[in-house]
């Protein structure tokens, strides 16, 4: 998609008042009101100010209008927006969280869990809370050593970004162990950060400038420039995104892969590895970070299909068409609010989808899925048993 | 060349002189297109129209630099498009030796620079043309004319000195000391 | 009627050019005889003392070779243009600043250094050079300044005719002074030599074919040449096609390409680049990598191009040295 | 009044003007100024400035000074040369003087049109001025060589645009090449089946215009045919012809079809191209019943009696396994030949009509409207073909699975104005999706849903069709259409929910319907890269062959003698394409009426000084330039040269010049436009 084959189209210092002036501000002049944005938006039907609106207002200089609404709330930073417009408008990753930011600025209430989630983020470096000295506990668990950048100290090829949600959730840390277990195969030069990592802060585009998010991105980046190493991995799709799109604007210079383009990349080492066969029928859901935003659709569907015995079925929605999860841009800590607000919960709408394939697994490449669609599978009817199951964790199982 | 006083706008601070030498077919009209486009940029460049980029004389290109421009931009078809068949690839050729050459001479290889620009590409035109004057703006001048005035002072002060020694011994006839070449028919 | 006055001087050259005069073999004594020599300081005695005595355009012909290096050259090629009637700047180096030319690619300062302090054959601890003023006993002696700049005669002074070549070959030398002699004057500003391209006497010329497309280009020491295919055909640079003839294809015949001492025709402005246009335009390869792996075959462009006419050629220097 | 031929040592008389173009050139540049300026240059003997120098006066005033002032050279500061450089060289003539002691200056597109600050456009002008100036006087008399037109005309492209130029040309009496790389002529027109705004049935007005071009003694209808080869310029094109065989001999076949009835194959079951595999076929088989020419032909890629696949050359190999009951039924007529092979044929024409038209947008391109996926997704022209009585369906409009759309949604604007697919508006998708809303409902009373972003209908009686169709009563919605997938309610029936913001209520719709029609834009010919390179045309970034000027010259090419009709140079309707059509045979007409083509004398010549030394004769592409045994020189035949210049530019011995681009005078122009204080 157009978008995100151009350079750096904003820099951080952009503001709501500055944007039209910058190369993505002036995509937003030709925008011819279509609508598309908000025809394809998961909750547009929910939204006071759809994307389209969003727009007209800030050219018509109606934004506060916008802000004053909690309509932007309600955007889970899909990138179906940005990646079906016409004029190639940055509306997931610059208008939006930059509208979104002063809403959560000005308004006075905001829901509960949510703000906890940013005050966590904020005073321990991870929205769960836990104490950020446990975020390398997991490795014991490892059931092989994981080297700590800190006591390396030299050049490592692999810097492997954790992030939360795999740190510290039980089912996050199969992910990791996961992850553990194909490095070692392919024998990659690789350290963590350990409990010096803080989250990534994209937090699902919901802050800009001045907001949250540069705090965290500035204390990473201080551990980045401290130690030495090649390529940022991680195995979560949103710090992923960071890394790729926001992270540059402070100065990482690192290329970053998200785990699934990296072992796609060395697959030819890896296929002879695969030998159990897991025979499942396998569907694969397209996380937004890692689909529409940066384009990378195959992936994640040609490891998958590496693995003996997989069977892969598309659901209906997929690739650029797929429906989110609900957890990006906030949404991961507003399931409540949106219940109140008489909303489906979208990992509902998927995992509907994902029944209806008839698959046993569904294929997941993003640690928020795990938790939101085993969440979803307990509510949606489904007669055909279905586990959800990050890819690295099925090619883990594939391997001897 | 033409001295200053024939001109008759008071010659302003410097600015860079390009002097671009456009095939007939591609480049020459994707500049008539950016005029009918009215695709404004920077004043600074000369076309000079040639049939080809494959007629671009070496000699035209070290001649503008020596009498005075800062730059050379050269505009061809793109590869396979030239209309006479391969005269673009003639011109690459040569291009690709002559910086090499320029460089050795101690001339910054940006201050030369080919492009292929179709006849369609009058938004690229302008594009080229703003970059080549802003490169150029912070290259700074270049001023051979300047440079060879320079060297030949050496000539000059010596001249006067030796006059200055043949007065000094009484005999000698100054006069003809000084009748230094100018540069220009010492040059040509 | 009395006999035309000659003078021979000798600036920045070889003196290979005071052999070609000598090369005249008993020729010289045809000449000897036709004119009286009224300076030649290499083979006899005569001050730059009688030259300013003589009265100005006294002198029929001054034959002066080497380019003006230093300000005594300056100042005697200044001397000699006034006293005489025809100045002619005979051989490469006076007619284009000839291979002393070729340190127009270097300051003033690096060729000093250069020459007494790094290179290879040089011991000098102390750093010495030579200076332009030494007072010894009250007495100050004075050595000659050298120039930043090289220069050809014409750069210098107005000249009359150009007799080419490294050095000129006897029968052109007769040519000119004979020219003079029987007074069959051509237009000022002529070089004595016909004005086509070596090609044309060339003996190889008959080997070159008309579909020549350079995938490489190779340097005399690196191939075994054919004593009688043409060098471009065998992917050797010769400067023949661009440079004037009147030498018999002495290098050529004795299987050695040309490298161009002769000068431009009349109609070329810069010798070296209209070579860079013909051969680069003759490289076979159309994608960019390609063409600079043929071209890398010529790793000095400035000294295969410019081997006499660098002092000439439209730059006449590198451009960023100082002067000072 | 007599030529006037300057004595060689009289001296050099310019005549200078500067044109104010109206406001163009003098609302930018300071012309009076130039002029001056201009007077103070040496030779300069007039200098003067005009309003419209183009103009009969403008002209006038030139010959006049050359009368009265005794010029001998002219400079004009004006245009672009490639607009009036011919205008004020007849100007120059008319005067008196050769027309090559002229000199052009353009300081409109290069100048005040792209300049703001007028001191400095005013400077540059001034030096492109001393750089003509200067030129002129190194000007020598030459020569306009002519050249011979060819009256014969080859056509490329047999949709109603080549049809239409073909027609007016041959009835005129020219001799045409009419070439088509499909079996049939007919393009895309003849699969419509009405057209915008009238509603006529578009093979009613087409059908006779096919016929006559079968039937007319002045055409050489080649179809199943394409260009291989072009050599030669204006006047003379060389082009060479492959024509495929289609193993039915054209000229014994008399299209009764009774070798399809006869064929093995009792039932059509082949994918038949014209209907966009709609429809099924035999493996012998007619286009479209009105094909022209009324030849059947056989797939050997089908055929029993063919080995199967293509052999490394693309020709088939006959098996001779099958029964041949085509050639029986076929009889004495012996138009069946398995063995034809394909031909090649040279022809010689003067002039060219390109007329290759477009193809459709493929909508697989955009995913999440499901075409190719699900069944009920038809693009614009498959409904066309489902509408049209000749149709698969004869004209009945019924779904694949045979049921007829109770609701319908028409999608504008795919593949069109959008930057991850084509950026232009393809400016026939919203009226042709109007008439297909119309058709529709005429033929199945389905309720219709047109989404459009902008309804844009410009053109003689297009807004009053929309007009007539919204009173139809069709739902026409603003907004682009963001997503379409199966109805999650029933899946079975194939329903499908098409879900769109309408922009002019806020409201998001999801439309369940039974059919969706992709209003798919135009895009230029997959082949058009490969034509161009073919014709040395250019194209615009877009793929669309590109016209030499959008205004004054719409339908020539860079490329003299070759012209371009429909939309190979852009989208455009039926009408537009027939007008265009016209002019590109009248364009070519007035060459043929003409009888030759003045040829700039910009070619090259040898001095008697060449060494021969056989450095420039590799470099020319036309092989103009040879090597002679007698004189030991290279020598350049005139007629061959194009005048590039590339062998100018590399004779190391500086023996070769090219008129009216001799070095002194690019030197001249050099040393002008640098001149002190004009930066």
């Amino acid at each position: 998609m157009v978008a995100l084959l151009e350079p750096a189209v904003v820099d951080k210092a952009t503001t709501l008042e500055t944007l039209l002036e910058t190369p993505a501000g002036k995509r937003m002049m030709t925008c011819i009101q279509c609508g598309t944005c908000a025809g394809t938006c998961p909750y547009g039907e929910h939204m006071e100010f759809a994307p389209r609106l969003v727009i007209n207002m800030l050219r018509g200089g109606f934004i506060d209008e916008v802000i004053k609404s909690d309509s932007l709330l309600r955007c889970v930073a899909c990138y179906a927006c940005l990646a079906k417009c016409p004029r190639g408008i940055r509306l997931t990753d610059v208008l939006l969280p930059l509208v979104k930011e002063q809403v959560l600025v000005t308004r006075t209430e905001i829901p509960a869990e949510f703000q906890k989630s940013l005050e966590n983020m904020h005073r321990y470096g991870n929205p769960m809370g836990e104490s950020p000295r446990k975020r390398a506990a997991w490795t014991a668990t490892a059931g092989t050593k994981i080297p700590i950048l800190a006591e390396v100290k030299r050049t490592v090829d692999v810097l492997w970004f954790v992030e939360c949600y795999p740190s510290f959730y039980a089912r996050g840390q199969d992910n990791c162990r996961a992850v553990a277990k194909l490095f070692q195969a392919l024998g990659v030069d690789f350290a963590i950060l350990g409990n010096e990592e803080k989250c990534a802060g994209e937090c699902g585009q919901v802050t800009w400038e001045s907001g949250l998010f540069e705090s965290l991105a500035e204390d990473n980046m201080k551990l980045f420039k401290k130690y030495q190493f090649r390529r940022i991995v991680t195995a979560d799709a949103h710090a992923y995104n960071a890394f790729h799109f926001r992270y540059p604007m402070f100065g990482l210079t690192q290329p970053a892969e998200h785990t699934t383009q990296f072992f796609a990349r060395h697959l030819d080492q890896l296929k002879p590895r695969l030998t159990r066969p897991v025979n499942r029928t396998v569907t694969y859901h397209d996380p937004c970070c890692l689909g529409r935003a940066t384009g990378s659709y195959d992936e994640g569907r040609a490891l998958l299909q590496a693995i003996p015995g997989v069977k892969l079925v598309e659901m209906v929605h997929n690739r650029v068409n797929s429906i989110c999860c609900g957890g990006g841009g906030g949404g991961m800590w507003l399931d409540t609010y949106y219940k109140q607000k008489g909303m489906e919960r979208l990992s509902e709408r998927r995992v509907r989808e994902a029944v209806a394939t008839g698959a046993d697994v569904l294929a997941v490449s993003c640690p928020y899925e795990i938790s939101r669609f085993e969440d979803a599978l307990k509510t949606v009817p489904h007669d055909k048993p279905m586990v959800v199951r990050d890819v690295v964790e099925l090619l883990a199982e594939s391997l001897a | 060349m033409a001295n200053a006083t024939q001109s008759p706008l008071p010659n302003s601070t410097w600015k860079p002189r390009i002097v671009a030498f456009f095939c007939n077919w591609c480049t020459y009209t994707a500049a008539d297109l950016a005029g009918v486009s009215r695709m404004k940029h920077f004043s600074n460049v000369r076309i000079i129209r040639l049939m080809c980029s494959g007629r671009v004389d070496p000699q035209f290109v070290l001649e503008a630099l020596a009498k005075g421009a800062d730059a050379v931009l050269i505009g061809g078809c793109h590869p396979n498009d030239c209309h006479y068949v391969e005269g673009n690839y003639k011109c690459l050729r040569r291009y690709q030796m002559l910086k090499r050459m320029i460089a050795d001479m101690g001339i910054e290889p940006e201050r030369l620079r080919l492009e292929w620009i179709s006849a369609a590409e009058g938004e690229k035109l302008k594009r080229v043309v703003n970059e080549m004057v802003e490169t150029i703006t912070k290259l700074g001048p270049l001023g051979l004319p300047q440079k060879f005035e320079q060297w030949d002072r050496e000539m000059e002060e010596f001249a006067n000195h030796v006059a200055a020694r043949d007065a000094a011994a009484g005999g000698g006839c100054a006069e003809h000391g000084t009748n230094t070449q100018p540069l220009e028919t010492a040059h040509a | 009627m009395p006999k035309p006055k000659v003078a021979f001087y000798w600036c920045a050259s070889c003196g290979g050019c005071e052999e070609a005069v000598v090369d005249l073999a008993e020729d010289i004594l045809g000449v000897v005889e036709a004119v009286d020599i009224v300076f030649w300081p290499c083979a006899m005695d005569f001050k730059k003392a009688d030259v300013e005595a003589m009265p100005d355009q006294s002198i029929t012909a001054t034959l002066l070779n080497g380019a003006i290096r230093t300000t005594e050259q300056e100042e005697m090629a200044r001397l000699l243009r006034r006293k005489s009637q025809f100045l002619i700047a005979y051989g490469a180096c006076a007619h284009l600043g000839g291979i002393p030319g070729l340190a127009n690619q270097f300051s003033r300062e690096q060729v000093l250094r250069y020459v007494y302090e790094e290179s290879p054959s040089t011991v000098n601890e102390t750093r010495q050079r030579p200076q332009v003023k030494f007072a010894e006993h009250g007495r100050e002696v004075s050595l000659p300044q050298l120039h930043h700049v090289v220069r050809a005669l014409d750069q210098v002074v107005d000249v009359d005719y150009y007799v080419p070549g490294c050095p000129p070959t006897p029968a052109l030398t007769k040519a000119a002074v004979s020219a003079l002699l029987e007074n069959r004057l051509p237009p000022k500003g002529s070089v004595i030599a016909p004005d086509t391209a070596l090609c044309e006497e060339c003996p190889r010329k008959a080997t070159k074919p008309t579909n020549l497309a350079f995938t490489e280009f190779k340097r005399p020491h690196q191939v075994l040449m054919d004593p009688d295919t043409c060098f471009l055909a065998q992917g050797v640079v010769c400067m023949g096609p661009g440079t004037r003839s009147g030498c018999a294809a002495a290098c050529t015949v004795g299987g050695m390409p040309c490298t161009g001492c002769f000068g431009p025709t009349s109609r070329v402005r810069d010798q070296g680049l209209k070579m860079l246009s013909s051969l680069c335009a003759n490289v076979a390869p159309k994608e960019e990598g390609d063409i600079n792996k043929v071209l890398a075959g010529i790793p000095d462009p400035v000294g295969t191009f410019y081997r006499y006419g660098l002092a000439k050629s439209l730059l006449r220097r590198k451009v960023n040295l100082p002067v000072n | 009044m007599k030529p006037i031929v300057p004595k060689k040592n009289e001296p050099v008389r310019i005549g200078f003007y500067i044109c104010h173009c109206g406001t163009n050139i003098a609302s930018v540049v300071d012309v009076e100024a130039v002029a001056k300026y201009a007077a103070t240059l040496p030779n300069v003997a007039v200098s003067r400035t005009y309003k419209y120098m183009c103009s009969d006066p403008g002209q006038e005033l030139i010959q006049q000074d050359i009368q009265e002032s005794r010029l001998n050279r002219i400079v004009v500061a004006a245009c672009s040369p490639l607009l009036h450089e011919h205008t004020f060289r007849k100007a120059t003539e008319a005067g008196g003087l050769n027309p090559f002691y002229f000199q052009m200056v353009n300081i409109r597109e290069h100048d005040s049109w792209v300049h703001t600050d007028r001191t400095e456009a005013t400077r540059k002008a001034m030096a492109l001025a001393r750089a003509a100036i200067q030129r002129v006087p190194h000007h020598k008399p030459l020569e306009v060589k002519k050249v011979g037109i060819n009256p014969n005309v080859l056509i490329v492209g047999g949709g109603i645009g080549g049809i239409h130029a073909a027609l007016t040309l041959a009835n005129a009496g020219k001799m045409v090449y009419l070439v088509e790389k499909e079996a049939t002529i007919g393009g895309h027109m003849a699969k419509f089946d009405k057209t915008f705004p009238t509603l006529d049935c578009a093979m009613c007005v087409l059908s006779p215009k096919m016929a006559a071009i079968g039937s007319h003694p002045n055409i050489h209808l080649w179809t199943y045919s394409e260009v291989a080869k072009v050599d030669g310029y204006v006047g003379n094109f060389k082009v060479t012809v492959r024509r495929k065989p289609r193993y039915i001999l054209e000229d014994l076949c008399t299209g009764c079809q009774e070798c399809v009835n006869a064929c093995v194959y009792k039932d059509a079951k082949f994918a038949d191209e014209f209907n966009l595999g709609l429809g099924k076929r035999k493996p012998i088989f007619l286009p479209f019943p009105q094909a022209i020419p009324p030849v059947t032909m056989i797939d050997p890629e089908v055929c029993l009696n063919f080995k199967r696949g293509k052999n490394p050359d693309g020709s088939h190999t006959v098996s001779d396994k099958c029964k041949k009951t085509c050639v029986e039924a076929c009889g004495d007529r012996k138009a069946i030949d398995f063995k034809q092979t394909q031909e090649i044929k040279e022809i010689t024409v003067g002039t060219i009509i390109v007329a290759t038209g477009f193809q459709i947008f493929d909508a697989r391109r955009i995913p999440y409207y499901g075409y190719g996926v699900y069944p009920n997704v038809y693009n614009a022209l498959e409904v066309e073909r489902l509408i049209n009585a000749s149709g698969p369906t004869e004209g009945e409009v019924i779904l694949r699975n045979g049921q007829v759309p109770k609701k319908v949604a028409i999608v504008h604007c795919v593949g069109s104005r959008d930057e991850n697919t084509n950026r232009w508006c393809s400016r026939v998708c919203c009226l042709y999706s109007l008439k297909l809303a119309h058709l529709i409902k005429e033929h199945t009373h389905a309720e219709v849903y047109n989404f459009y972003i902008d309804m844009r209908t410009p053109g003689k009686g297009m807004e009053e069709f929309y007009n007539r169709i919204a009173e139809e009563g069709m739902h026409l919605i603003r907004g682009r259409v963001a997503d379409v997938y199966p109805d999650p309610n029933d899946g079975a029936t194939g329903r499908l929910v098409v879900q769109a913001e309408d922009t002019l209520t806020n409201k998001i719709l999801k439309i369940p319907v039974d059919m969706v029609v992709l209003a798919t834009g135009l895009e230029p010919h997959p082949e058009a890269e490969s034509l161009r390179r073919m014709f040395n045309l250019s194209c615009s970034s877009e793929g669309w062959f590109l016209e030499r000027h959008p205004k004054l010259a719409p339908v020539n090419t860079f490329t003299d003698g070759i012209f371009l009709a429909g939309c190979c140079q852009g989208p455009k309707d039926i009408p537009d394409t027939v007008a265009q059509a016209g002019a590109a045979a009248a364009e070519a007409f007035a060459l043929i009426d003409k009888g030759h083509v003045e040829q700039e004398p910009n070619t090259a010549y040898i001095l008697d000084d060449c060494c021969g030394c056989k450095s420039c004769i590799p470099l020319c592409p036309y092989t103009a330039i040879s090597f002679a045994e007698d004189t030991k020189k290279a020598i350049i035949n005139e007629t061959l040269c194009k005048g590039c210049g590339t062998c100018v530019a590399s004779c190391p011995s500086g023996s070769i010049v090219q008129n009216l681009f001799e070095d002194v005078e690019i030197y001249s122009e050099i040393d002008g436009v640098l001149a002190e204080g004009l930066f």
